[in-house]
């Protein structure tokens, strides 16, 4: 295979060459659409048979965190496209400055998902031998607001009432929540590092209007997670928020 | 030349998908913590799947693309759906599963 | 009696004769589609074979007619076969409303039955000739799968569920019967014998084998008193629980406003989920028994429960509607 | 006999250049782009598969021979067909004639230079290798003994073997074949020589192409799936655990929402080996292109749609059986479409009894024979009785087996010229076909009989009345052994020793024989243009048929 530029030997034009890049990264995606499929799946399933103990589970998330997530992921996406259409119109410098903020962005994301996930480790939410959702109305911690521990232990007596496993049921909400985000998680990291590439090859100046297929491809990567995060978002965080 | 075969959204759009994007994660916020019944399900999920045809149609330019990019989208989508609703119909109209069956002791005797 | 080799099981169930039928009913099609297809090839390998070097076939691109008809006759004829076989499964799947009730818990590996009685075996079930038997399965750890061949029926053994399956014998003899999930290590050495009886001398087997064994029903008496379910549910219906006389098979009408059967699953909900499913007029004041109750107790408690017979009583918010009754 | 039916030959030379030797050494193969190395990279690792699963097989019948069980303990004995099972399966029937035939032909077929995404290519082979090792090491510490289906909690909870590499191993290996189907989907769409329309396409891109559609959409589901497995064995979560609130009938949904639409993975390629076969054995068009080519798409989408049907006994609701019954019927009819089809196309031929076309027909007898069990599976009243026992085996092993290897095998010997240059000997291959025919028959057909008479399969051990047909059938097990081992020795054997074979030795009207044999690295010197359509033997003069000895048209065509 060899290289004149930047066409690849075997095609015959850089159309071509982006096109097939481009439908590539498509096709990559509707696998991507199945992969989480079959969790979201599992969740559809398990949510319906145990409504109660998703509740539960679910305000236990941190809605500022996770709305404040969504939000800085959503911007991450607008940088992206907004870098993207710097490629396409050839503003060479801003390229790479639109990839910082869409890396700054992410690892943004990152980061709070990873206070998130603390949290859940010190309320002793992580699936597992140790899980119990009763664990934190128990053992609030001194920043806890004591109304809203009260609040949460008469929810989940009443949930218990309803369905004495709620412990059970809650841990496989959380081992979903980890399982997804979890999965989201790690499409984020390899997100980054696929920026953190881009940004090194846009400073050096390789993305013309004639040829900018890896920033346009990446972007549909990152679009893409975004969407599963839409979804996962209220998904997890918003159930029975309302009581 | 090839490259003027792609489209090129404004940024003028991205901007406003992106503000659209940011009113409807307050919308869905908002709209769980109000009690819809059964249909704080339905807000939430249909204010999802706005943002997400937001997302694809513009940030994605599956707007302007080509016949088979559509193809693709159009089966991921479909493909998706079918999993889900030929496994929820069984799920639907058979008996429902008891929470338990047996004490947790013979479990986990391995 | 059987041939040397024969190519059907013996033949003792209602469902036999219709599962053989279908049987011949698809071995006939298929077979004439298989000599069709076999035979043009053949005929036309020997007939058309080349002969010279240069030789080219026929241009014949194809044909519209000759395409319908090769999809609209295999088209009817597997709807035929779909229709058939809808029909004998559905019958399999409704299960008639007068059965003898045997409980089946498989677990690595072996099966345990027990009859209406309380007799329990193991690897063994004893059935009445002519009776609409239902087996009530559970499953104690993984998928399991009761396979009677003779009987031309199996079901799987879910946890986590109660399946069900029912069948009439219709010949007297000893039968083989296999468990058809792969469940583990031994799974080929769980299996055992059916044994049809004349409806007498089962009869007769029921009373004089069950020295070992207790009945249920005096079982479960028993632990309806020891584990306090008495205090609550008092006959007459005046206890802070509902009566259960007459709650077997009866329409219990719910707090939310649903009606529920109460079934052999509704029953052992009632008892590991009391709150799943609260009876209309009372509060959901009944504690869990999971994880207090075997698997055998629970189906005592429940054997119990079906003996209640007696007196219907109906319950404060008209729970067990009298005339919604089993008949 | 022979000279009747082939071109007075001509004696050719190899080419000077081709891609085996237009560089030399390891390195040269494993980093090697072209997507034709890739090609035999992967012959030789799911030869390698084939024979690790056919050992097992061997055990498998020489065990059975005897009513307790002639060989081994339960546990090794479940062992064996597990390990069977997955290294059939996944490592090699699914990648089999996509990952090497499909790899070798698709570019050459529709006149590219490559695939798409050559670098891709190789790094599904590595793929491949890094979950093949995977579920080497499972097999080699302690052995897999779910079944190949893994069915849950007896997999996640209960079972005590290497459980977690092997699925490691079948979802590495999944990215491999996601891979493979993407590259392909692109390459169909976007590397097609000028005149080379959707309608010119050779039935076996096609059937690729289906393929392709089911690897890319099929395969994460299954993947997803067995992660979530594996998550639940080694984390004690409990997703398809019912001790913790999880359902395992939900993990059976999922498996075969992909495993499913994976055993036409492995039947669509091997129909399109045949559609390629079976016209240029008879020298005519095939019969009814436009059907043969939407009944691979119609099974690739109906194909999604009939899952559950392994689910019947499982007391799913008796709606959802009749719905996924009705559809497995559906997914009869495109099926049934191309098999009359094929024989369709016989008629008034020119039929060269070269030994492709025995494994072709071959294919078609046995395929239909497992294609007709189908339907006793997919009758609902049918399965009460049948589902899980040896009529299953036998109804699947005539498709895989007896359907898509005969495929493969017949596929192998119709392009070997093409991939080698060379021509292996011709008596000895057609003996070996009819070996393979015939010990297929005698090691599968009782186990039919056995199925209704009520044998569970995954049995070590079984009652006494069961043994003559075992008997019969390990009897079989080892002729078809045979018959196996004779087209590895010598096709093997005529790399070095056989005949060149000149560009198209058949010939065949397909582009991939417009280039040399073997073809050079870039396959075509020049980017062909197509200005023919597809299988027009009478309207080739290159081919060196003389018109004029045309057989006689029909008055009504
Ligand atoms: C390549 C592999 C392959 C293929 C192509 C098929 C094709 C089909 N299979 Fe098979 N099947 C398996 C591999 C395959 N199967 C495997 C591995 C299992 C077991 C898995 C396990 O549990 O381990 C299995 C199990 C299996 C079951 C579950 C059995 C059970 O466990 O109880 C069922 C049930 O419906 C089924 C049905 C069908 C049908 C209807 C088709 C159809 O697609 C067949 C269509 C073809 C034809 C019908 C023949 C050609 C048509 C004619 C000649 C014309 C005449 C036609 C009519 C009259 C309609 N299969
Ligand atoms: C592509 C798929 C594929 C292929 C090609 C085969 C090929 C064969 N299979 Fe397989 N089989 C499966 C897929 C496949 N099988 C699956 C999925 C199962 C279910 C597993 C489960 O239940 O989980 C199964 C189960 C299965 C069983 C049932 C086990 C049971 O349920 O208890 C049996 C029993 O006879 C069997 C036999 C054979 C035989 C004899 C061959 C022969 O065709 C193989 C012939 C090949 C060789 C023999 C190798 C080549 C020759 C040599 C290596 C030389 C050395 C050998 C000798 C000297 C004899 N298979
Ligand atoms: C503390 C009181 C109490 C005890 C002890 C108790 N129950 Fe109950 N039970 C109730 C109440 C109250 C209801 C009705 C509300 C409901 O459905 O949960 C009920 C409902 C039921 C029902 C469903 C009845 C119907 O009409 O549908 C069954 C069956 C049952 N109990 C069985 C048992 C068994 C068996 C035991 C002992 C192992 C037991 N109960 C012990 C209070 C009790
Ligand atoms: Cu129990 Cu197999
Ligand atoms: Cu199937």
């Amino acid at each position: 295979m060899h290289r004149t530029g930047e066409l690849f030997g075997h095609f015959q034009t850089l159309e071509q060459q982006r096109e097939s890049a481009t439908f590539g990264m498509w096709v990559f995606l509707a696998t991507e659409v199945l992969f989480f499929g079959g969790m979201f799946l599992t969740y559809t399933i398990n949510r319906h048979a145990y409504f109660t103990a998703f509740g539960v589970g679910s305000n236990d998330l941190d809605i500022t965190l996770g709305t404040t997530n969504t939000l800085v992921l959503i911007l991450s996406s607008f940088t992206m496209a907004m870098a993207v259409w710097c490629a396409q119109t050839g503003k060479k410098k801003l390229v790479p400055l639109f990839l910082v903020l869409t890396l700054v962005l992410g690892c943004a994301f990152l980061g709070i998902k990873f206070v998130e996930y603390k949290q859940k480790f010190h309320h002793h939410l992580v699936p597992g031998r140790s899980f119990d959702i009763s664990y934190h109305v128990n053992h609030p911690a001194p920043g806890d607001d004591p109304k809203e521990i009260a609040f949460e232990k008469e929810e989940l007596a009443k949930a218990l009432a309803s369905d004495p496993d709620t412990n059970s049921h809650a841990q496989l909400y959380f081992s979903l929540y980890f399982a997804m985000t979890g999965l989201h998680a790690l499409h984020m990291v390899v997100g980054a590092g696929l920026v953190m590439w881009l940004i090194g090859a846009s400073l050096k100046g390789r993305f013309t209007p004639h040829y900018h297929t890896p920033v346009e491809n990446i972007g549909l990567y990152w679009h893409f997670v975004d969407i599963v995060w839409i979804y996962l978002f209220p998904l997890f965080y918003l159930i029975d928020r309302h009581r | 030349m090839p490259e003027h075969s792609e489209h090129i959204v404004s940024p003028k759009i991205y901007f406003t998908i992106f503000i659209a994007l940011v009113i409807g994660t307050s919308l869905t916020t908002w709209a769980a913590f109000q009690n819809f019944g059964p249909f704080n399900i339905v807000i939430a999920l249909g204010i999802a799947t706005a943002k997400a045809t937001l997302v694809v149609l513009f940030f994605m330019h599956a707007r302007y693309s080509v016949g088979r990019t559509r193809l693709v989208i159009v089966c991921a989508i479909f493909w998706l759906a079918i999993m889900l609703a030929l496994t929820l119909a069984d799920y639907q109209t058979r008996q429902p599963r008891m929470s338990r069956l047996v004490p947790p002791a013979v479990f986990y005797r391995v | 009696m059987q041939s040397q080799f024969p190519l059907y099981p013996p033949a003792a169930s209602n469902f036999a004769p219709r599962v053989d039928d279908l049987m011949t009913y698809l071995t006939y099609v298929c077979v004439f589609f298989a000599f069709l297809i076999t035979a043009a090839i053949v005929y036309f390998f020997f007939k058309y074979h080349r002969k010279r070097p240069d030789e080219v076939g026929a241009p014949i691109h194809g044909d519209m007619r000759l395409e319908a008809t090769w999809i609209i006759i295999p088209s009817i004829l597997a709807l035929s076969m779909f229709g058939w076989g809808a029909a004998v499964y559905v019958d399999y799947r409704h299960t008639p409303p007068d059965t003898l009730d045997i409980y089946v818990v498989g677990k690595q590996w072996m099966w345990k039955a027990q009859q209406p009685n309380g007799l329990k075996e193991i690897n063994e079930l004893h059935v009445p000739v002519g009776r609409n038997i239902r087996l009530i399965l559970a499953s104690e750890d993984v998928v399991h799968d009761f396979f009677v061949p003779a009987f031309r029926v199996k079901m799987d053994v879910v946890p986590g569920r109660y399946n069900t399956m029912w069948f009439r014998p219709t010949k007297p003899g000893r039968y083989h019967f296999f468990c058809s999930q792969y469940c583990g290590t031994n799974h080929a050495l769980m299996g055992g014998w059916v044994t049809v009886m004349d409806p007498t001398d089962y009869a007769a087997w029921l009373s004089g084998t069950s020295g070992g064994a207790a009945n249920p029903v005096d079982v479960g008496a028993k632990l309806f008193e020891d584990k306090a379910c008495a205090t609550c549910h008092i006959a007459d219906g005046s206890g802070r629980a509902p009566s259960l006389n007459g709650l077997y098979g009866a329409q219990v009408l719910l707090a939310d406003g649903t009606t529920v059967t109460a079934d052999d699953a509704y029953i052992r909900e009632s008892i590991l989920q009391p709150n799943a499913k609260i009876v209309a007029g009372y509060q959901p004041l009944m504690p869990t028994f999971q994880g207090q109750l075997t698997e055998e107790q629970i189906i005592a408690l429940t054997s119990y429960i079906k003996s209640l017979q007696s007196q219907p009583v109906p319950a404060k918010g008209a729970g067990i509607a009298p005339s919604a009754r089993k008949k | 006999m022979s000279q009747t039916q082939t071109l007075p030959t001509r004696s050719y030379e190899m080419p000077r250049e081709h891609y085996l030797n237009s560089s030399y050494g390891i390195r040269s193969w494993l980093l090697t782009t072209d997507h034709k190395r890739i090609a035999l990279l992967y012959l030789v690792s799911v030869t390698f598969f084939f024979f690790v699963g056919g050992v097992f097989a061997t055990m498998i019948r020489i065990h059975l021979l005897t009513p307790e069980g002639a060989l081994v303990s339960p546990e090794t004995y479940n062992k064996l067909f597990t390990m069977h099972g997955v290294a059939m399966i996944f490592f090699f029937l699914i990648p089999s004639i996509p990952a090497v035939l499909g790899n070798f032909l698709i570019p050459q077929m529709i006149g590219a230079k490559d695939v798409a995404f050559p670098r891709l290519n190789l790094l599904s082979w590595y793929i491949y290798i890094i979950g093949g090792c995977f579920a080497l090491y499972s097999f080699s510490t302690g052995g897999l003994d779910t079944g190949w289906t893994f069915y849950t909690p007896l997999s996640s909870i209960y079972s005590n073997s290497a459980v977690t590499p092997a699925v490691l191993g079948i979802f590495i290996n999944g990215f491999s074949s996601i891979l493979t189907g993407l590259n392909f989907i692109v390459t169909i769409h976007t590397m097609r020589a000028p005149g080379m329309t959707w309608f010119r396409l050779p039935l076996f891109i096609w059937s690729h192409y289906a393929t392709s559609l089911i690897m890319v959409l099929g395969t994460p589901v299954v993947a997803i799936t067995l992660l979530l497995a594996g998550l639940e064995r080694m984390l004690h979560l409990g997703f398809f655990n019912p001790a913790m609130g999880g359902d395992p009938i939900l993990f059976q949904h999922l498996f075969w929402f992909y495993s499913h639409p994976a055993v036409y993975i492995m039947v669509l390629p091997a129909m399109g080996v045949v559609s390629e076969i079976i016209p240029t054995f008879a020298r005519k068009p095939i019969f009814g292109y436009s059907f043969v080519a939407a009944s691979s798409i119609a099974i690739a989408v109906i194909g999604f749609l009939v899952w559950a049907h392994h689910l019947f006994m499982t007391g799913m609701s008796a709606y959802s059986a009749l719905a996924f019954s009705f559809l497995s019927y559906l997914v009869a009819i495109p099926s049934a479409v191309k098999v009359f089809n094929w024989t369709a196309t016989l008629y008034k031929g020119s039929i060269s009894w070269d030994a492709p076309m025995l494994y072709a027909l071959g294919f078609i007898g046995l395929f239909t024979i497992g294609g007709l069990t189908g339907l006793f599976l997919a009758c609902l009243g049918l399965d009460m009785h049948i589902h899980d026992t040896y009529f299953v085996i036998a109804h699947f092993h005539y498709i895989m087996v007896g359907g898509a290897v005969m495929g493969y095998i017949g596929g192998l010997h119709y392009w070997w010229p093409k991939i080698s240059g060379k021509v292996y000997p011709e008596a000895l291959s057609r003996f070996a076909a009819i070996t393979l025919f015939l010990g297929f028959n005698l090691t599968f057909f009782p186990q039919f009989i056995l199925g209704y008479l009520g044998m569970p399969r995954r049995y070590h051990s079984y009652p006494p009345e069961f043994q003559v047909l075992n008997v019969l059938s390990t009897a079989g097990a080892s002729i078809l052994a045979l018959g196996y081992l004779l087209p590895m020795a010598y096709l093997t054997w005529s790399m070095r020793y056989g005949k060149v074979a000149g560009p198209n030795p058949w010939p065949a009207t397909g582009l991939e024989w417009k280039t040399t044999s073997p073809p050079p690295t870039e396959n075509f010197p020049v980017t062909p243009v197509v200005d023919w359509e597809p299988y027009d033997f009478p309207n080739r003069p290159d081919l060196g048929l003389t018109p004029g000895t045309l057989a006689p048209v029909p008055g009504d065509d």
